[in-house]
């Protein structure tokens, strides 16, 4: 099982990414979108953590920064004690075999020109793996995930939603990754598939060790396959805490609307249920809120001026599960 | 696969070796089967009827010694194609088609498409034969007094013009010359502007702005002034109306690149690769280009046709290729003073343009529908 | 009508002018009206391919078109010529030269008024005269005032009407007279002299003295021209056309299309090749003359394989100039050997040595020249293995230059003799042609324009060897001899002699190969009377034709 | 039983391609009460859509082709191959439909203003003042805040939770008797579909307006259906309740979906999956379409299976293997 | 949008000045100067001297440049040579003319490419979407001088000589010789007839392409939701494609305006030569023969400006189409 007491395999420190807003035909910035706005997290050898929060809060951006695609405007992410930040090209070459992209879009994650044989022997080549058997190793890798030697030599083209996403699992774990990032690995597909998929990923960490950042907005499915989860709204982590803690004992006003707004399979309780609807959308990253960004929305009753104009931070003092907001005590005070 | 089907694949066999493109004919499938046929008899004609050329090819000028390859070569083509046809493929359907197999299926569905493909091959096959195919050396001067301005007739199938030179032999030569002029400066203009495109899309910021704007004045240059002076400089040859073409006409291509890698660049499978750790060339150049490359195919047809239409209006302004060079732009050109009187002088060649730009213009529309995957139904 | 001049109204010349030009027609159509006679009134239009570029502006103007205007439609010469070439009166009643040919006097009519209204004076004639020959102007046409003391030192005004100018004695010496249109001292003679050319008397608001009154210029399109109703009784008074419209159309098919649409009624100088469709029809008539011009292959005699002279007599007799003449020209036009023209009065072919067609006599040449094809690849070279191979040069969109430059190289295969045309565009062409230290040619072909005063000292004489026109380079004692007696003959039996001796000097010298003569070709719909076209010029009579009452 | 508001009967939808002929809809029949709101579930790719479509009549053809003997009747009317202005009479006015993408669903080049008043005048016959004063009234009703400001908005200008009321207030404008929404709320996260399922069931109850619900998510067809069909493969294979399908599926695939769901009935890390993947719409399996996914396939699953209603009314299911379950739960 | 377009054009001003100089240096460094057109015998050397002088050209070539920067700046394009008239005046002769062919050429060859794509569109893959298509395509495979001079034999000459229709086409010029003396109307008639011919022949080219991105355009546009989302709401066909498909399907076709533009302007040079039409592109044309530079210059710059400013104008139909575009 998970050992938390060793050093984290990641570290994420007060990260932000920040997207200059241009304008103008000198482009001129005029302002910023504060897709991540100081984030902070640990991820221990062989866990799961769930990265949930509605769209555009900055789940992928996260994901983005944390495996350099994009360059930090500020904060620290740390791979196994070693600042990803600071890496040279060799070492950043080095990184990506340890740490693996898995996308969303099953359609446009797989270069629609290159076989599924060619895809996986161009990585393979590129590493310098597998240098006598590639083919035979591009085979095994689909049998891995599922898919059999006879798919080697088809296009992305010809397989189905669920089989596309099973070769970018393939395509990340062929350069056997200690780490991979799940940026929604199944959103795009059927309950049916997702399941298979979700399956899949699992078994693999089971075999192989692997550790998960884990990103969906289906609060259901994360519960489901993390350890822990943090919760984001625009650009901030707002709760984090073991999955089964958050789900029985939600402390932010944000998480517990989160929550009580999926719809559960469930239509015999349905009437019996506490439902918050929140009101309003989710703010613009460019200007948000003072203050706690989630005020505007917030239905808690003690909300105040301190919520208006001073951010929470996230509360560590409490074991295991830290909530950024200044009335997390008061849980009781929810217009349903 | 039946015993039956196997029996009557053997006999299509035997039909194919004796006349190939008739078990294609037979059985329907006439695109196939014209091709085949036409191409194979219209070879073996010049082979009998243009005996003494084809003898006098072997050792002869670099022209005529293309012209005997092509022969042989497009005979061995008709016929293997033939035999390779009705002996079918052994690949399952539907298993490992790629993007490209998918397009020239679709490709191969568009019957305008598939006939200007058709002419537009036809047409290199006579420019490269010829040498071999030309009743009259095109230069030649019949008598001035008799054979001038002689309308159609058997001799002169398309009548002779002012210095009663044969028609005919013009315009296969003009092939030739129109032909390769679309071709050299396309090939040109495409390999700048899509490699300028590629570069400015991938890299971005500053050398992105510098290409772009220099794309912006090359765009509303007037190109008159630029042929005018360097013409004027280096004197007027096919080699430098090939140059200026193809030096001008770039900016198209280049833009179009640069938009498909700027979308292709946000695509996750450029993403994935970077994750992967390939470097960029490697990105570049096998990745992104290889995506880019339908709408720059497109653009390529189309600017072939433009070229040959644009060499014409040169030829009008007196600033085409050289006379007694013969391309089809100066035969119109010159011919259109006599319309009222020899109209055959520019109709031939105007229709042969005409033909030959719809001809690329059918291909590319249809190569468009074909390549683009939202397109394809 | 024609109320909107078309151009330049904004100009402070024109503005001033053209009110002027108003009041007094419209004075001078009160006090002549309309003879009651059916020949009078109506429009002719015109078509050509090029504008006017100088328009009246005789003082800066080289171009043919433009001549023809100065001298017949707009302007008034001094003199003209009859149809026989001898000088008539014209703005000049009469004159007199001295006995020793060194000064003519001319005597004014006194009933010519410009188009403003003022009177056409001794004056006039005075400030064009100091005007042309004076080298701040750049008259384009320097040569015609070789024979003339130039400047104010060569004009002197006897008394309003009468002027008298010193020359050299010549045999030609009244020709530049018959050429030149005199301009209004009154408008012009502020003008400073370097400023004439791009002055807008020329193209916007000419004011002339001549039968017709200008009233508008588009440019690139028409120049409208209206009768002057003041035009003197004595010369034949007012025009019978009410108008007429000088039109621009730059592609030949377009006007021959506008001339069988009768859209235009005269289609100046239609190509060989268009005059059967002209013949063909009915409402139509095909006019031909023989025309001044003349076209000719200027060889480069600095160049290595042309430095002899047997070598340019062998290409001449190598091509059959006679076949091309028939095809070419359709047999609109005659062979030329030399320069002087069939309507020039020296113009005696007969007594020339013949040089018809004749491939062996060429290829005897060239051998005995030292050319032989030593390799066989069917061209000659010279001992030192210089090729026998010239370029032949002509310039973008003339089809008989074309022509030429294609069916020499043809024919001289047929001889040994490499030839390459190609084709240059005009700037450039001149430029290489006649930058003296470029002379980047072996063979050029080009056509002359000639005045009735033939002279060649600018092609040909040695001391002019580095100017621009001396294209072949000849140094020739011999013909700089004739030259120069020739300017200074006067008498014309005894020039005919130097002509005939200067010209066989020329068949033997070969600095051109001369092709022919064209004729020039109009198209005339037959609804437009009492047309007369000659070597003098297409406008000749303008003031006489007419339109056939019906066709109105 | 009152006659249903609309029946849809047998509705075979096939599309013609080059690649052969794609029976998306092959065979689809259930009905839509007064007032109450039906789900339809099923996989992507299912017919869903192309059903809803076929309905107003709203597909291309070609490709697409109603087969004969499809029938819908809409108030006991047959509306399979009535004209095209009777159709037109019929949409936007009696029948609304929405669409799964709210970005996209709404032209970006008109305000949101005339899209809705486009309706009114078209259907209403009424002015432009009075139109323009009706589509605030709407945006006001489906909750949009300063309603008369945002009239003259564009599309662009709203977020997606907006745009999507703005297509429900077109969509009401002419108080349909049904309301066809092809998963509306798909596109959207949790907390505004909450916000949207919460407005439809309100004006639903408030309009008396019987809502047609499709999507892919369970757990929405329990939040808001009183009854639900499921289809598979282009065919239905069950119907029934909301309760009923939730607690005892009849059918093998209806379990298997409720089984996939997370969390739920999943105690374990393991979800239960269906393997493999909806088959081909061009070739669709023969017999049982489900056969080859289905963990309890067996004898009798070669045949073709028809919709077999069961004991409770309304309620069907497509599996020869029913019967037997339920006779072995009854007895 | 007020700043934007200001903005805009002041970003244009190296564009167009870059273009500047270069056809400067082009057209100078090409050989040949203007006297050597004015040249004949009997000339000397000192009077082409003498001519250069007139002409300005004495000065070495950088120095002309400079000159004519700094008087381009104050609004001073010099004096054409060949016209021996300020060159403002020339452009301002022959600059409507040439601007009057090419939009009518542009409106033509739009309406009928909006509306021929747009049918095609609708009709996908029917006899007359590929009919269409190939007819258009003919014309657009044409050099469009052969295509002029058909189109001069066809409409004007055997219509009047040969078939004796009761309308056929003047082949050449603006006006007719007699214009001044019409009445209104016949004033009219007489320029629209003089139109036709030179319109047609550019825009015959254009509506090809026009028609044929509109098409794909349309294309794309009637599979989009908001189509179906106006059918759903009961829309007649006519109303779905023509209110709601068209605008949108235009938005990109919008860019042709600034594309054609070049395109339009070379075209001029062979239709204004054929027609005897008295604009710019022949202008320029002539005038680069003769070396006139500062016309060449001017001619230039103002051709330069003028692609500025159709791009510009697309770029504000864009906006004014498309909610979405706002320039500030
Ligand atoms: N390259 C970029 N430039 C500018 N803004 C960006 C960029 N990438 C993302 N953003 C903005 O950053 C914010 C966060 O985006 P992100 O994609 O991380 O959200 P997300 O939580 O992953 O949403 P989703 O669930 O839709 O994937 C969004 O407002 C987005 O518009
Ligand atoms: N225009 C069309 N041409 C050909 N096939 C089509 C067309 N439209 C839909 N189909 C096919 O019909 C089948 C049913 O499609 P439909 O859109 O109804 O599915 P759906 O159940 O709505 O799925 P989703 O949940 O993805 O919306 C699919 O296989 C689809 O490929
Ligand atoms: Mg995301
Ligand atoms: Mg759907």
């Amino acid at each position: 099982m998970v050992d938390r007491s060793a050093r984290p395999l990641l570290e994420v420190r007060s990260l932000k990414q920040h997207f200059p807003v241009r304008r103008g035909a000198f482009g001129k910035v005029v302002g910023h979108v504060r897709a991540v706005d100081g984030i902070s997290f640990d991820l221990w050898r062989g866990e799961t953590l769930g990265l949930v929060g509605e769209s555009g809060c900055g789940k992928s951006t996260t994901a983005r920064t944390v495996l350099r695609l994009l360059e930090a405007t500020a904060g620290v992410v740390r791979f196994d004690g070693e600042d990803v930040g600071a890496m040279d090209d060799e070492r950043l070459r080095a990184f990506r075999r340890r740490a693996q992209f898995v996308f969303q879009d099953p359609f446009g994650s797989l270069n629609p020109r290159l076989s599924v044989g060619a895809m996986l022997e161009e990585v393979l080549h590129v590493h310098g793996l597998a240098k006598t058997n590639r083919r035979g190793r591009a085979v095994e890798l689909l049998e891995l995930v599922g898919l059999r030697s006879e798919h080697v030599d088809r296009y992305p083209h010809e397989f189905s939603g669920g089989q596309r996403q099973r070769l970018g699992i393939a395509r990340a774990l062929s350069v056997e990754p200690d780490f991979l990032v799940l940026d929604e690995p199944v959103s795009a597909l059927d309950v049916s598939v997702q399941a298979q998929v979700v399956n899949l990923l699992d078994d693999l960490q089971q075999e192989l060790g692997l550790t998960y950042l884990f990103i969906a907005h289906d609060l259901a499915l994360v519960e489901h396959v993390s350890d822990r989860v943090a919760v984001m709204y625009l650009g901030r982590i707002v709760e984090i805490a073991d999955a089964n803690h958050i789900y029985s004992e939600p402390r932010h006003p944000y998480t517990r609307a989160l929550l009580s707004a999926v719809p559960r399979p469930d239509p015999i309780n349905r009437d019996d249920r506490e439902r918050i609807v929140l009101e309003g959308d989710v703010p613009s990253p460019i200007n948000p809120p003072t203050g706690c960004s989630f005020h505007p929305r917030c239905p808690h009753f003690g909300k105040d001026e301190q919520c208006k104009g001073e951010v929470p931070i996230l509360d560590t003092t409490r074991q295991g599960h830290f909530t950024a907001c200044h009335h997390q005590d008061a849980v009781v005070g929810i217009r349903g | 696969m039946s015993d039956g089907f196997l029996v009557a694949r053997r006999r299509w066999r035997v039909v194919s070796a004796a006349l190939p493109g008739l078990p294609q004919l037979l059985t329907g499938r006439w695109g196939t089967g014209w091709t085949v046929l036409l191409t194979w008899l219209g070879c073996l004609w010049v082979l009998t009827a243009r005996y003494e050329r084809v003898i006098g090819a072997l050792g002869g000028a670099w022209d005529q010694s293309l012209a005997l390859v092509t022969l042989v070569v497009s005979l061995i083509v008709a016929w293997t194609w033939s035999w390779r046809d009705v002996s079918g493929s052994d690949r399952p359907l539907g298993i490992g088609v790629s993007q490209w197999d998918l397009a020239a299926r679709a490709f191969s569905k568009n019957h305008t498409a598939v006939a200007g493909l058709i002419v537009i091959i036809a047409l290199y096959l006579v420019a490269l034969l010829t040498p071999l195919l030309a009743p009259y050396d095109p230069a030649f001067q019949g008598n001035l007094i008799t054979e001038r301005y002689v309308g159609l007739s058997t001799v002169h199938p398309l009548g002779t013009d002012n210095y009663a030179r044969d028609v005919l032999s013009r315009l296969l030569y003009g092939a030739r010359i129109s032909l390769a002029i679309g071709f050299v400066a396309v090939s040109i203009s495409v390999t700048i502007g899509t490699l300028l495109g590629a570069v400015a899309g991938f890299m971005g910021g500053i050398v992105d702005g510098l290409i772009m704007r220099f794309v912006d004045i090359v765009i509303s240059f007037p190109r008159l002034v630029l042929l005018i002076t360097i013409i004027g400089l280096f004197g007027s040859s096919i080699f430098m109306i090939v140059a200026v073409l193809g030096l001008t006409l770039w900016p198209g291509t280049a833009r179009i690149v640069r938009g498909e890698v700027l979308s292709l660049r946000e695509r996750e499978f450029i993403q994935a690769a970077t994750v992967l750790g390939y470097s960029k060339r490697r990105i570049i150049l096998r990745h992104l280009i290889p995506n880019a490359l339908g709408p720059v195919i497109v653009a390529a047809t189309l600017g072939i046709g433009n070229t040959i239409v644009l060499e014409a209006g040169l030829s009008f302004l007196g600033l085409g290729v050289q006379p007694p060079t013969p391309s089809w732009g100066t035969m119109v050109a010159v011919g259109r003073d006599d319309l009222l009187g020899a109209w055959w002088l520019s109709t031939f060649p105007g229709l042969a343009i005409v033909f030959t730009v719809l001809a690329f213009n059918l291909v590319g529309d249809g190569l468009r529908d074909a390549l683009d995957p939202r397109l394809r139904t | 009508g024609g109320s909107d001049a078309g151009i330049g109204s904004n100009d402070p010349f024109c503005q001033q002018v053209i009110p002027a030009v108003e009041t007094f027609m419209a004075e001078a159509r009160e006090a002549h009206p309309i003879p009651d006679e059916p020949r009078y009134g109506g429009t002719v239009v015109l078509g050509t391919i090029g504008d006017m570029p100088d328009g009246l502006n005789s003082a800066v103007s080289s171009n043919y078109t433009d001549a023809q205007h100065q001298q017949f439609v707009g302007l008034m010469t001094l003199i003209n010529y009859d149809a026989g070439g001898e000088p008539r009166a014209y703005l000049a009643e009469d004159w007199e030269v001295a006995p020793d040919g060194r000064a003519v006097t001319f005597h004014i009519r006194q009933d010519v008024r410009w188009h403003d209204g003022e009177q056409t004076d001794a004056h006039d004639v005075a400030f064009t005269y100091e005007a042309v020959t004076d080298p701040l102007t750049a008259f384009p046409n320097a040569a015609f005032w070789d024979h003339y003391v130039k400047g104010p030192d060569g004009v002197e005004v006897v008394d309003d009407f009468t002027i008298r100018i010193l020359l050299e004695p010549h045999a030609d010496f009244m020709d530049p007279f018959r050429t030149l249109g005199i301009l209004p001292e009154h408008l012009l003679g502020d003008v400073p002299r370097d400023q004439l050319k791009l002055h807008p008397y020329g193209t916007q608001c000419p004011v002339g003295n001549g039968p017709f009154v200008f009233a508008q210029h588009v440019p690139q399109d028409r120049w409208v021209f209206e009768a002057n109703p003041a035009f003197p009784e004595a010369l034949g008074g007012r025009p019978f056309l009410d108008r007429y419209v000088y039109r621009v159309i730059p592609e030949q098919t377009t006007l021959l299309t506008e001339l069988l649409i009768e859209n235009i009624d005269v289609y100046i100088a239609p190509r060989p090749d268009q005059a059967q469709q002209i013949i063909d029809n009915q409402n139509l008539e095909l006019l031909n003359f023989s025309g001044r011009s003349y076209v000719f292959v200027g060889w480069n005699a600095r160049k290595p394989q042309l430095a002899d002279p047997r070598v340019r007599r062998a290409i001449t007799i190598g091509t059959n100039r006679a076949e091309i003449v028939e095809a070419i020209l359709q047999g609109y036009g005659q062979v030329a050997n030399t320069g002087v023209p069939p309507f020039h009065w020296a113009y005696d072919p007969g007594s020339m040595p013949s040089l018809a067609y004749d491939p062996d006599g060429a290829r005897a040449l060239l051998e005995e020249a030292g050319w032989q094809d030593r390799d066989g690849d069917g061209v000659r070279e010279s001992e030192d293995g210089t090729r026998l191979s010239l370029s032949i040069k002509y310039n973008t969109g003339n089809q008989q230059r074309q022509d030429i430059a294609e069916i020499m190289q043809q024919q001289l295969s047929a001889v040994g003799v490499e030839v390459q045309p190609q084709v240059v565009e005009w700037g450039t062409l001149l430029q290489q042609i006649n930058t003296p230290d470029l002379r980047d040619f072996d063979g050029v072909v080009m056509g002359w324009v000639v005045e009735f005063k033939l002279d060649d000292i600018d092609l040909f004489h040695s001391e002019r060897i580095n100017q621009p026109y001396a294209w072949s380079g000849t140094d020739n004692g011999d013909i700089d001899r004739l030259l120069e007696e020739l300017s200074i003959t006067a008498d014309r039996t005894e020039a005919m002699a130097l002509w005939r001796e200067y010209q066989e000097l020329l068949i033997e010298e070969q600095p051109y190969t001369y092709f022919y003569f064209p004729d020039r070709l109009e198209g005339v719909n037959r609804r437009v009377k009492g047309v007369e076209m000659d070597a003098r010029g297409e406008w000749l009579n303008i003031k006489d034709w007419y339109l056939d009452p019906a066709s109105r | 039983m009152m006659e249903p508001m609309l029946r849809v009967q047998d509705l075979r939808t096939y599309f013609f391609t080059d690649q052969g002929v794609v029976k998306a809809v092959d065979g689809v029949s259930f009905e839509v009460n007064e007032g109450e709101t039906l789900g339809i579930v099923g996989e992507s790719g299912c017919g869903k859509t192309v059903t809803s479509l076929s309905v107003l009549g709203l597909l291309p053809e070609p490709p697409a082709q109603i087969m004969a003997g499809s029938s819908v009747k809409f108030l006991g009317d047959e509306i399979i191959g009535a004209d095209e202005g009777r159709m037109r009479n019929l949409r936007g006015n009696k029948i609304s439909m929405i669409f799964q993408e709210p970005m996209s669903s709404l032209n970006p080049v008109y305000s949101v203003g005339d899209q809705i008043a486009e309706v009114l005048r078209v259907h209403r016959r009424m002015g432009r003042k009075e139109a323009r004063d009706e589509a605030i009234r709407l945006l006001d009703e489906v909750g949009i805040p300063a309603p008369d400001r945002r009239v003259a908005e564009y599309p662009h200008q709203l977020s997606g939770g907006m745009r999507q009321r703005v297509m429900i207030a077109m969509a009401l404008s002419c108080e349909p008797k049904l309301l066809i929404a092809d998963e509306p709320t798909t596109a959207l996260d949790v907390t505004i579909q909450a916000q949207i399922l919460e407005l439809l069931e309100e004006l639903s109850l408030s309009h008396g307006m019987a809502v047609l619900l499709i999507t892919h998510d369970l757990g929405v067809v329990a939040e808001v259906c009183d009854r639900v069909v499921v289809m598979y493969a282009g065919q239905v294979i069950e119907t029934g309740t909301v309760n009923e399908i939730f607690t005892e599926p009849a059918h093998p695939y209806t379990r298997g979906l409720l089984a996939s769901l997370p969390s739920v009935t999943n105690s374990g890390r393991r979800l239960n999956s269906i393997s493999g993947t909806v088959p081909n719409p061009v070739d669709w399996p023969r017999g049982c379409r489900f056969r080859e996914r289905c963990p309890e396939a067996g004898d009798g699953c070669e045949e073709e299976q028809a919709l077999v209603t069961l004991e409770s009314a309304g309620r069907s299911s497509r599996c020869c293997k029913t019967e037997a379950v339920n006779l072995t739960g009854a007895g | 949008m007020t700043r934007y377009i200001i903005r805009r054009l002041l970003s244009a001003i190296p564009l167009v000045l870059g273009i500047a100089t270069i056809v400067f240096f082009a057209v100078n460094l090409a050989p040949g100067d203007p006297t050597l057109y004015f040249l004949s015998p009997g000339m000397t050397q000192d009077v082409i001297e003498q001519m250069r002088i007139n002409f300005g050209l004495d000065q070495p070539v950088h120095v002309r440049y400079l000159r004519w920067l700094g008087a381009m700046l104050t609004g001073d394009f010099g004096h054409s040579i060949s016209h021996s008239r300020p060159v403002l005046e020339v452009l301002v002769d022959f600059l409507p003319n040439t601007l009057i062919l090419s939009a009518c050429a542009l409106f033509v060859a739009f309406l009928f490419g909006i509306i021929i794509g747009t049918i095609q569109a609708v009709r996908q893959y029917s006899i007359m979407d590929s009919a269409m298509s190939v007819v258009l395509l003919f014309f657009y495979s044409m050099p469009s001088f052969w295509l002029a001079l058909m189109l001069i034999l066809t409409l004007s000459l055997f219509a009047r000589n040969v078939w004796d229709l009761p309308i056929w086409f003047p082949a050449s010029g603006i006006v007719s010789v007699d214009y001044d003396f019409l009445t209104f109307g016949e004033k009219v008639r007489d320029r629209v007839m003089h139109l036709v011919l030179p319109t047609l022949s550019l825009a015959l080219v254009l509506t090809a392409g026009i028609a044929r991105y509109m098409r794909g355009s349309m294309l794309e546009v009637i599979r989009q939701d908001y189509v179906r989302t106006a059918k759903a709401k009961g829309l007649s066909e006519a109303v779905v494609v023509f209110k709601h498909a068209l605008r949108n399907a235009l938005i990109p076709v919008i860019t042709l305006v600034g594309l054609y533009i070049p395109v339009l302007f070379s075209g001029t040079i062979f239709i204004e030569t054929i027609f005897a039409w008295p604009g710019m592109g022949r202008t320029i044309y002539d005038a680069i023969f003769i070396r006139d530079y500062p016309l060449v210059m001017a001619g230039t710059f103002f051709f330069a400006s003028m692609v500025v400013v159709a791009n510009l104008i697309a770029d504000v139909l864009y906006a004014v189409i498309d909610p979405r575009i706002r320039y500030e």
